[in-house]
């Protein structure tokens, strides 16, 4: 190879060199489309489990939503707080510490305390036997069983009991309500973790018929309301509900009154 | 006679003739009925009357509470018991009003009654009909009053009568057609006059000879009713289809039969309307097929609404064996009911007992791409498709290939040799596209 | 006739990602629907009959004249890598949801072998001016032909009970190899 | 898991399930050992004409077939489903459409290879895009070329003639110009498949499923149709050079493909339209590969070709919705 | 001084397995499928990119502060274009047979999505030494690979592993192991043992 070949080579592609990168940045600047370079930045913070559980189609869409502010931080109730601080401050907003927030099973319907009804043939899912004759377990309002909760989770965060109820892993659980949609009886709903006690029945038949079948259906009997002198508890519609707001932080709790024991603490004080 | 149809469709066994020679009935008097305030599609009706209040056959027991909604009736004399939720056959515990019958006998409004229709007005007739909580008999339970006032700018020119029954072991329309025949064309009459169409159509199935040749003969001398002949062939009476059949016009996709000028009735519509403004009687019975190879002595029966389904089986003798499936409606479409202790409603158009439980679980292969399902759904869908999309939790696409459109007419899953339920995949599609779309 | 045989041996009887291995990342990773995969295709396609126009005035009046052959891959990759970049942006700039879904991809374009293989075999085989465009514009359309069917298997496959070992990549490959086998009835064609 | 408890309220158990509640009695393994029993007469033609050792290659593809499933099912924790027939059918087709002399051992790989590969792979019965069979045929054809192009000679043939080996009529039309008679064609007289051969066997075969619907019609009708029409007008071109629509449509693996490959309902399109579209496909590729590639035959690969494209056939002829406006 | 060792061991081995370009990423598909055909020529095209792929991310992460965004894939490119120049000439050179067999192959090594996938991912954001090790953690993985799918083949399709016949005299040769279908096949169903591995390991993908 003599020098002359070395000479053209050189030439050759800094011309190339010099004619491709001139036009190139020429177009960079006519076709330039402006990206928000936070956007990266945020997608990185989310968890990217695209679970939707704010509301947008999945982590990048709600980084857009952020950084348009569209969405807040605490929509997204998966991420960890150090990251949401951090997506806030790239975005230059004060974050609010929120409460966490899991999933409840607010029935105790499992194969032992709930009747049989009749042999279910159909599509062993919820939503699908709900939707045709209600499913094998005889309370039309409680759990059919078939863990459409379970399969809808994306943490990994709820199982079956052996007796074929749903269980919350309250440690698993980032309170991001999927099962919530999942559950077509609805039993399931989310609760701050500091909220312990829960009425464990969603039945509102009246009593003969919620007696007759579930061991462990809400009766209305009222002895909670009376029990706590309406301060915690509040029966309506054949159904003891708990008044979160009035409920004190130490409260007689009547879950050892309760006849059809529908009333229990749910995790442990103190966990976070 | 020219033998009408629309395209596709199945043509499953019958078994009509276990009740279809046998003259309607009338069930006793039951000792209690639990009359459901929802038993039409629309708002729930309002309870009107007070726990322990008495109450007479045809009283009203519970309001209309909006456009879409109907009146209820007491279908009994006797006490209200209580009002409070009960089980309901449609799956969902309701309000129900329990009334326990008194010890006198239950003279229902009578034929003396019986006042001449020509004179009211089209207001009249509809507010009577309204009153008298009528509904869609053939199942879908639409309030009738609100079908036959419809908007202005559908004009309506043509009023079906539908008498297919095309569901195997009904034969509740049959026989009224043969037992009422009269009172069924004064109730068309009273339809087409109401809606102030020119022509109407009977469309009967031509397996039912005898009805056809009973309905001609009764409208031989009435020029603008025409009975026409069809073939049996399923979902012949599925609103769309007999649209189809008879005019050979097409309902377009996602809409109403109003909007092809065309309002369907069925036969216990009609005759529950000549009752209603002839006869003064509100809808508190109905023809009701009690058939099926899992009960002792099929019947047709006229059945009190709220009567429990215990209290009819018992009457025809009880069922026959153990593993016993009990189907509110026909084999197709109907509903299979956990309890006997839900009660007959106004939906109720056939009860079926089919035997040996057991072997309905049948197995279920993958799906092998026959394509039997496409070549019979009457709705030009893609079944197995739609189904597997649900199945997959795909409901946007569910949605784009016209999930929504499936009559749940069952027939793909009929034939599908590799016994998937499809139509049920079908509906929980269905029911989550609605959802997404509130 | 002779061009239709360039042709069809670049669609089909040598098709580039079924015997040649070449554009399998974008093969790979646009399949999983039909839309995505077309576009792709015909963008692909587009990059291809344009590489092939551009390389061979390059290759055959500068580096043939300068004796620098050499010089081939760095020259062709220059020439593919800012005609791509040229090609993003127009899209970008022109159709947002075009850009969306062809996501990353479409900078790997760049890195798209076919692209450079396509220049690089141009050369091996000494086509003229003409049947260089040919080639290039048959060997995109048999892209576009692989990926296409591709889609549209693997949206099928998207409700079959496929193994859990081989969703996702393990099945495409195995769906393509069993593609290569169909696509060995062409043999002999040309 | 719901225990087995008596009911208070209901001194009966009722069922529950989704409507229809009366079903057309039809299934899959009906449909399947249909299909098995309509392939029978080809089987026996087979061994009719080359012996018992196409016995043993049927046999031994029918057992690798079904012990392939079995095993994979068994790996998967799935429900073992051979008794249905589809893993039979596989193994008989594929049987069929080989040569008599092949090697056992080839014909254990190219039932695996078909079953593993061209089925479980893609989530087993009803999911797999290619036929198993022709897939299993096609690994077969890639590896042992020459082995899958070694044809013998029929035990009536032998008779006349010492050879060990002959051609199939479409080797023989197409490298040495040589035309077969119709009778001999018709009967199976002649070298090939072991289920190829007589086409009456397999029309016979064939008719019954059609009757039975266990296949469309459509898809043999535009096969067959396609090729004679195509096959026709090059003949009509040039009589020397291509061979005349009736001896396309006999000879070699036509009219197994046509009547038993094509409309295998898993791989076929499920529209009306589809069918249609399918058959003409197939068709034209048939002939374009018999005339102009370097194979003599091409019922296999125009079959899997037109499987490939089955997803977007279905995908773009769906039929329209009662009622909708487009 | 612990933890700065483990995150190097780690950006090593995770090419090897977790991230493996080819089992894990897809990543440089072609010549995987391409070239393996044989033991030797998967090896040596693993080699090539071993060189490749480690002079370049050196180059790139000394560079990557000076290179302006709009040209960096061009500029990328080019380096990489270079060193594969480099090793095209050196194989033409000194093994001619596996040039030969490698065809055009090499040359592709630049469009070789692993190599600028890792300078675009990782060189152009790191420094110097981290780039090395994950350039040969990443190459050496890919070689593995492509050495074993290439014994894997050469197995089945020529009875023989690195020219050294293995299968007795008697055995049929499966032809289309060294043909594309075979290529795929191979690598499908090694994609899917290695899923079921990672599955077995609890490795999520």
């Amino acid at each position: 190879m003599d020098i002359s070949s070395i000479f053209y080579a050189i030439i050759t592609m800094g011309v190339l060199g010099f004619v491709f990168s001139a036009g190139l940045s020429i177009a960079s600047k006519k076709l330039s489309v402006k990206e928000d370079p936070r956007i990266t930045k945020i997608i990185d913070l989310l968890p990217g489990a695209n679970c939707g559980a704010c509301g947008y189609a999945g982590c990048a869409a709600m980084a857009e939503a952020l950084v348009s502010g569209k969405a807040e931080p605490a929509n997204c109730p998966v991420a960890n707080s150090e990251n949401l601080s951090k997506i806030a401050e790239i975005l230059g907003l004060e974050v609010t510490e929120k409460e966490r927030k899991v999933a409840v099973v607010l029935c105790q319907g499992d194969t032992n305390n709930q009747k049989k009804k009749a042999e279910y043939l159909g599509v062993q899912t919820c939503l699908a036997a709900h939707l045709v004759g209600g499913g094998p377990r005889a309370c039309n309002w409680g759990c059919i069983g078939y863990g459409d909760c379970i399969r809808a989770c994306p943490f990994d965060a709820i199982h079956m009991s052996e007796n074929g109820l749903p269980v919350v892993d309250r440690e698993k659980c980032t309170g991001c309500g999927k099962c919530v949609e999942a559950c077509p009886r609805n039993i399931i709903e989310l609760h701050p973790i500091s909220r312990h006690v829960f009425v464990l029945c969603k039945n509102r038949d009246n009593p003969k018929l919620a007696r007759s079948v579930c061991k462990t259906a809400c009766i209305s009997c009222g002895i909670c309301e009376r029990a706590t002198g309406g301060k915690g508890f509040k029966v309506i519609n054949n159904l003891a509900e708990v008044d979160y707001d009035l409920y004190t932080k130490e409260p007689v709790l009547p879950t050892d009154k309760c006849p059809t024991k529908c009333i229990v603490i749910v995790g442990n004080p103190g966990e976070t | 006679m020219k033998v009408l149809t629309f395209r596709k469709g199945i043509h499953p066994k019958e078994f009509k003739e276990l009740t279809e020679h046998k003259p309607i009935e009338k069930l006793p008097t039951p000792k209690e009925v639990f009359i459901p305030l929802q038993q039409h599609i629309g708002s729930p009706a309002k309870a009107v009357v007070q726990k322990g209040e008495e109450v007479k056959a045809g009283q009203i027991i519970g309001e209309s509470t909006g456009f879409i909604s109907s009146y209820i009736h007491a279908s009994i004399n006797g006490k209200v018991k209580t009002i409070d939720t009960f089980l309901h056959p449609l799956g969902l515990s309701t309000q129900t009003v329990h009334i326990t019958s008194s010890e006198e006998a239950n003279p229902l409004v009578t034929d003396s009654d019986t006042k001449s229709w020509e004179s009211l007005s089209k207001e009249d007739i509809i507010s009577i009909i309204e009153k008298s909580g009528i509904v869609g008999l053939g199942g879908a339970t639409f309030p009738t009053h609100v079908k036959l006032k419809p908007p202005k700018d559908k004009p309506i020119d043509t009023f079906i009568l539908n008498g297919c029954e095309c569901e195997p072991y009904l034969t509740a329309d049959h026989r009224m057609m043969l037992d009422f025949t009269d009172k069924v064309v004064q109730g068309v009459l009273i339809i087409t006059r109401t809606l102030g169409v020119k022509k109407a159509y009977i469309g009967i199935e031509n397996n039912k000879p005898d009805a056809i040749e009973k309905m001609s003969k009764a409208t031989s001398k009435i020029p603008e009713i025409e009975v026409v002949a069809l073939k049996t062939k399923y979902p012949q009476g599925a609103e769309k289809m007999l649209i189809k059949a008879v005019l050979d016009r097409t309902v377009p996709a996602g809409g109403l039969p109003m909007d092809v000028g065309v309002v369907v009735n069925n036969v216990g519509t009609a005759l529950a309307i000549y009752e209603a403004v002839v006869e003064n009687k509100p809808l508190i019975e109905r023809v009701v097929t009690v058939t099926g190879n899992g009960i002792k002595e099929p019947k047709n029966l006229l059945i009190p609404i709220g009567t429990k389904l215990k209290d009819v089986i018992d009457y025809c003798g009880g069922l026959t064996g153990d593993n016993i499936k009990v189907i509110m409606g026909g084999p197709m479409m109907g509903i299979t009911i956990g309890s006997l202790e839900v009660p007959v409603i106004k939906g109720t158009s056939g009860i079926l007992c089919l035997k040996d439980g057991k072997n309905f679980a049948e197995t279920v292969y993958p799906c092998i791409g026959c394509g039997s399902c496409t070549r019979v759904c009457p709705m030009n869908l893609l079944p197995t498709k739609l189904a597997r999309l649900s199945e997959k939790g795909m409901w946007e696409m569910a949605n784009k290939m016209g999930i929504l459109n499936c009559i749940e007419c069952g027939s793909c899953a009929y034939v599908c040799p590799s016994h998937i339920p499809l139509v049920q995949h079908i509906k929980v599609g269905k029911f989550m596209v609605n959802q997404l779309k509130k | 006739m002779n061009l239709l045989l360039i042709f069809i041996s670049a669609a089909v009887v040598n098709n580039y990602v079924l015997t040649y291995f070449l554009g399998l990342c974008p093969f790979v990773g646009v399949s999983k629907k039909i839309g995505p995969a077309v576009s792709m295709g015909l963008a692909t396609t587009f990059v291809m009959t344009m590489t092939a126009t551009v390389t061979w005035l390059i290759y055959h009046l500068i580096l043939v004249p300068l004796k620098l052959e050499f010089l081939q891959i760095v020259s062709f990759i220059l020439v593919i890598a800012s005609l791509v970049q040229l090609v993003e942006m127009f899209v970008r700039k022109v159709s947002k949801p075009l850009y969306d879904a062809l996501g990353i991809y479409l900078p790997l374009i760049t890195t798209n072998c076919a692209i450079l293989g396509l220049a690089l075999f141009m050369v091996m085989k000494q086509y003229d001016f003409i049947e260089g465009i040919i080639f290039g514009f048959g060997a995109g359309a048999g892209f576009t032909l692989a990926i296409v069917i591709m889609a549209g298997i693997r949206t099928q496959l998207e409700l079959a009970d496929v193994p859990e070992p081989f969703k996702g990549a393990g099945i495409t490959m195995i769906t393509a190899g069993c593609l290569a086998l169909a696509f060995m009835g062409f043999a002999g064609l040309i | 898991m719901e225990g087995k408890k008596t009911n208070k309220l209901e001194e009966k158990i009722l069922y529950l399930s989704p409507s229809p509640h009366v079903k057309s009695g039809e299934s899959v393994p009906r449909i399947m050992w249909t299909v098995v029993i309509t392939l029978m007469p080809a089987t026996i033609m087979g061994v009719y004409f080359f012996g018992i050792r196409a016995l043993w290659v049927i046999l031994v593809s029918i057992a690798t077939a079904v012990i392939t499933e079995a095993s994979i099912q068994l790996m998967r924790r799935k429900k073992i489903t051979v008794y249905n027939g589809s893993a039979v059918i596989t193994g008989l087709l594929l049987a069929l459409c080989l040569p008599p002399s092949i090697p056992y051992y080839a014909v254990i790989i190219g039932t695996f290879f078909g079953i593993a590969v061209g089925k479980h792979a893609f989530g087993g019965l009803g999911y797999n895009i290619f036929n198993p069979a022709l897939i299993g045929r096609a690994f077969l054809q890639a590896s042992f070329p020459v082995k899958m192009t070694t044809w013998t000679p029929t035990l009536l043939q032998q008779k006349c003639v010492d050879a060990v080996t002959t051609a199939t009529p479409l080797g023989l039309f197409k490298f040495e110009k040589v035309t077969t008679p119709y009778v001999d064609l018709l009967w199976g007289n002649v070298g090939g498949c072991i289920g190829e051969t007589c086409a009456i066997a397999i029309i016979a075969g064939g008719i019954i499923l059609l009757v039975l619907r266990y296949a469309d019609w459509r898809i043999p009708l535009s096969y067959l149709g396609t090729v004679a029409i195509l096959g026709g007008i090059f003949w009509l071109i040039n009589p020397e050079q291509y061979p005349d629509p009736l001896f396309h449509l006999l000879a070699g693996g036509l009219m197994l493909g046509a009547f038993f490959m094509a409309t295998d309902m898993v791989t076929s399109p499920s529209t009306p339209l589809g069918s249609w579209i399918f058959g003409i496909g197939a068709g034209t590729l048939l002939i374009i590969i018999r005339l102009f590639g370097g194979l003599p035959e091409g019922v296999m690969y125009s079959i899997i070709l037109m499987n490939s494209v089955t997803p977007l056939i279905n995908m773009f002829t769906r039929p329209k919705i009662l009622g909708e406006k487009k | 001084m612990s933890s700065f060792k483990t995150s190097l061991a780690h950006e090593f081995t995770k090419g090897l397995w977790k991230e493996n370009p080819v089992l894990r990423m897809l990543l440089g598909l072609c010549p995987t499928l391409a070239v393996t055909n044989s033991a030797v020529n998967g090896l040596s095209m693993g080699l090539a990119v071993i060189f490749t792929l480690t002079c370049s991310s050196t180059l790139i992460s000394l560079i990557r502060n000076i290179v302006p965004k709009q040209v960096r894939i061009p500029t990328f490119i080019i380096v990489i274009a270079t060193f594969v120049t480099v090793a095209d000439r050196t194989l033409a050179a000194f093994f001619p047979t596996i040039s030969k067999a490698l065809g055009p192959y090499v040359p592709l090594i630049v469009v070789n999505c692993i190599i600028l996938g890792r300078q675009e991912a990782f060189a152009s954001k790191n420094p110097v030494h981290r780039a090395i090790i994950d350039a040969l953690g990443m190459s050496i993985g890919f070689t593995l690979t492509l050495t074993i799918l290439g014994m894997f083949r050469e197995l089945l399709g020529a009875g023989s592993i690195f020219n050294l016949p293995i299968m007795p005299e008697s055995f049929d040769t499966w032809l289309v192991m060294i043909l594309p279908p075979g290529a795929f096949l191979a690598l499908g169903l090694m994609i899917g043992i290695a899923n079921w591995i990672n599955s077995k390991l609890g490795i999520k993908s």
